[in-house]
């Protein structure tokens, strides 16, 4: 089964939720289960759970149950980012890639950033 | 066209022999106005750059004032105008770098109620303020008066620069965050901290997307630019999305009433942290 | 560690709680030194934040008057500093900002014969020139003190910054330009033209790299800036090579005679195309 | 035979001598000749002449040779790009590549960029 390997980032404060780390790398299988579980188990080759490829919906349920060291609040809201966050697709809003819905690909740039207020 | 004045040539000579500019790009600039509304750290340096080009009108708008934590970064203010009014402070500066620019000095808060008046006499808008609830209300405006409006932001390490509301296609400021972010993940500029750079850098740059939107040199592409200033590379350009069909202020069917209390829209006042001896970088 | 005055507390508080800074580092912000050669278009912005951040010392060394032609862009000059020497206008402007900051004002122009002496009491330098003899006098000068230079430039729409002589393993302005370019393709910024903001958003970036310098943020890799002020991204970060052993001022042997003449070897005294009326922008 | 697809902009004055412009494509074939010559001729598939592969020296003689509209002595010297000149490949110095010597690739980005010295 194929890998992904993805390099996802933190901006504007959110990586204050992933102990501070600013980059990390993420390896994701290709194919991930439909019923978005995210445990060890149920991402083995050999799960007998029906797949789906994985989108970015997916890995920010990942992020969240796997990476996420702080309040998960601030960073998912009713299944999505919560409001406040840009998401990033190769230096592309996600919005103009199908937002969760877009299937993650190898070596794929994700960024997470906080809107900033101040001045 | 009008003439220039002869001193012009030789004040802004070294930008009208530029490719682009010429004399009837600096007529353009004197003819044209522009709010800066925040005198603060993005403020200051986007107002000293529009002020040394040779904008015609600029207006200041700011009901703070200086205060001694602030001389780190908002550069156009003294030790001397502590406590006077960040836009009386700001046009002293400003007036004896260049008296020939007109500048209107508004010491008021910008709010839901006199918005609307107290920028419809310029071209673009430039928010150069602190707080959410603020660029909700600037970009509803810009929208409401059909003006662009230069965006800047800043945080820590961290500087956001966008255009909103401009071209055929740009999104405002609510097409891209439609609902405010939970108030707890918003702190101040105190609270928080900020490098002096970070805001003087961004306000530069919010200086010259203006300047290129007066020249006809701005390309209208929806677009943030993300300031790092420890990472590498500092700056990344993002493509943003466009105008959102379903936005409350500039989609197909606006429905923002005129009264919107932007403060309650936004998760109500900002809890003092500082004062409460609760912030986590003190 | 040395104590910090109460109210230092209080106006470097903003950039006293980010992470990487805190006590410890606004004690190093005070502790160090900085010459800032040039106090024009770069230098202005540079000195603005340099003062503001808390530097403890900063050298002014310009041996230029200012000029009506030099409001547009070298923004802590005035219709009233016109004149003066830029350095002293500078520091006027700067004293009203910080008065703690001590400033030395030097009105004489760098050349081979003064530059060490001149140059040696401050721990960085920042080259905000503008001319080719003077960039190759202050990388062989840092060169030969050991200390790092934060290097930016600016013509027309673009500008460039890079820090030179820095790390283990960083180069000179000589490794990435052993040869100087030929004399007819220099300009100067009265021939080429110069847009305000661009010097403004380069000498604001020279001023956070000497920052992150003397604050240990800074990552030593060789990099190049590259600014573009109509392009599309505006900003560019270039890997650049590593010192070479072949480098006349930093090299293995390395063999600049102290007497050189830096104008000659850069072709000679700039022709002064404006006044022959010769300028292709005019 | 292959064909290379490249992206070589030009800055800091240098886009004066390509009439003015910043970005061009430039397309070469991936073998050229032996003898550096650039005329549509030695560019042929079918030249009896001999090839090697299109490297940073060939694509700088080229760009004079074919699409340069003002003093080329303001581009090359002794072979070489002039003085004053940076050349880039793909974001990094072209010293760190080999210089001349690096082998083009498809989609590469080539930059020439002249120093700035006004402040
Ligand atoms: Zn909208
Ligand atoms: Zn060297």
């Amino acid at each position: 089964m194929s890998q992904l390997s993805l390099k996802v980032e933190f901006g504007g404060g959110i990586e204050l939720l992933f102990s501070k780390k600013h980059t990390i790398t993420v390896e994701l299988p290709a194919l991930v289960p439909t019923d978005d579980s995210t445990d060890d188990q149920s991402l083995m080759e050999d799960t007998a759970k029906e797949k789906k490829p994985a989108n970015l919906a997916y890995l920010v349920l990942y992020l969240r149950d796997r990476l996420l060291t702080e309040r998960a609040e601030l960073f998912v809201e009713n299944g999505t980012v919560r409001p406040g966050i840009l998401v990033l697709v190769n230096d592309t809003d996600w919005q103009l890639e199908g937002e969760g819905d877009y299937e993650l690909k190898d070596k794929d740039n994700i960024v997470f950033i906080s809107t900033l207020h101040g001045g | 066209m009008s003439a220039l004045p002869l001193l012009d040539y030789q004040r802004y000579g070294r930008q009208m022999i530029l490719d682009g500019i010429g004399f009837p790009g600096q007529v353009k600039l004197r003819k044209a106005s522009v709010a800066v509304v925040g005198a603060g750290g993005l403020g200051c340096p986007a107002l000293q750059y529009l002020c040394a080009a040779g904008i015609g009108r600029i207006g200041i708008i700011d009901h703070d004032r200086v205060e001694l934590s602030n001389l780190q970064r908002q550069i156009l203010h003294t030790e001397e105008t502590i406590g006077l009014h960040k836009a009386e402070s700001a046009a002293r500066a400003l007036k004896s770098m260049n008296s020939d620019v007109l500048l209107d000095v508004q010491t008021v808060a910008v709010v839901a109620d006199n918005a609307r008046e107290l920028l419809a006499p310029y071209d673009i808008l430039l928010d150069c303020t602190d707080n959410v609830p603020t660029r909700y209300l600037l970009s509803d405006t810009a929208v409401a008066l059909g003006k662009p409006l230069v965006s800047g932001a800043a945080q820590k390490f961290e500087g956001q620069l966008s255009v909103f509301n401009y071209g055929a296609n740009g999104p405002c400021y609510r097409c891209l965050y439609p609902t405010p972010p939970p108030r707890e993940t918003v702190g101040s500029c105190a609270e928080l901290g900020i490098f002096g750079v970070v805001t003087g850098t961004i306000g530069n740059l919010q200086a010259l997307e203006t300047i290129k939107i007066i020249l006809g040199l701005h390309d209208e592409t929806p677009a943030l630019l993300i300031f790092s200033a420890l990472g590498t590379p500092p700056f990344r350009s993002i493509k943003l999305r466009s105008k959102k069909e379903s936005c409350l202020a500039c989609g197909k069917s606006p429905r923002i009433p005129s009264s919107t209390d932007y403060v309650q829209f936004c998760g109500g006042p900002a809890p003092d942290w500082v004062s409460l001896g609760q912030s986590s970088g003190k």
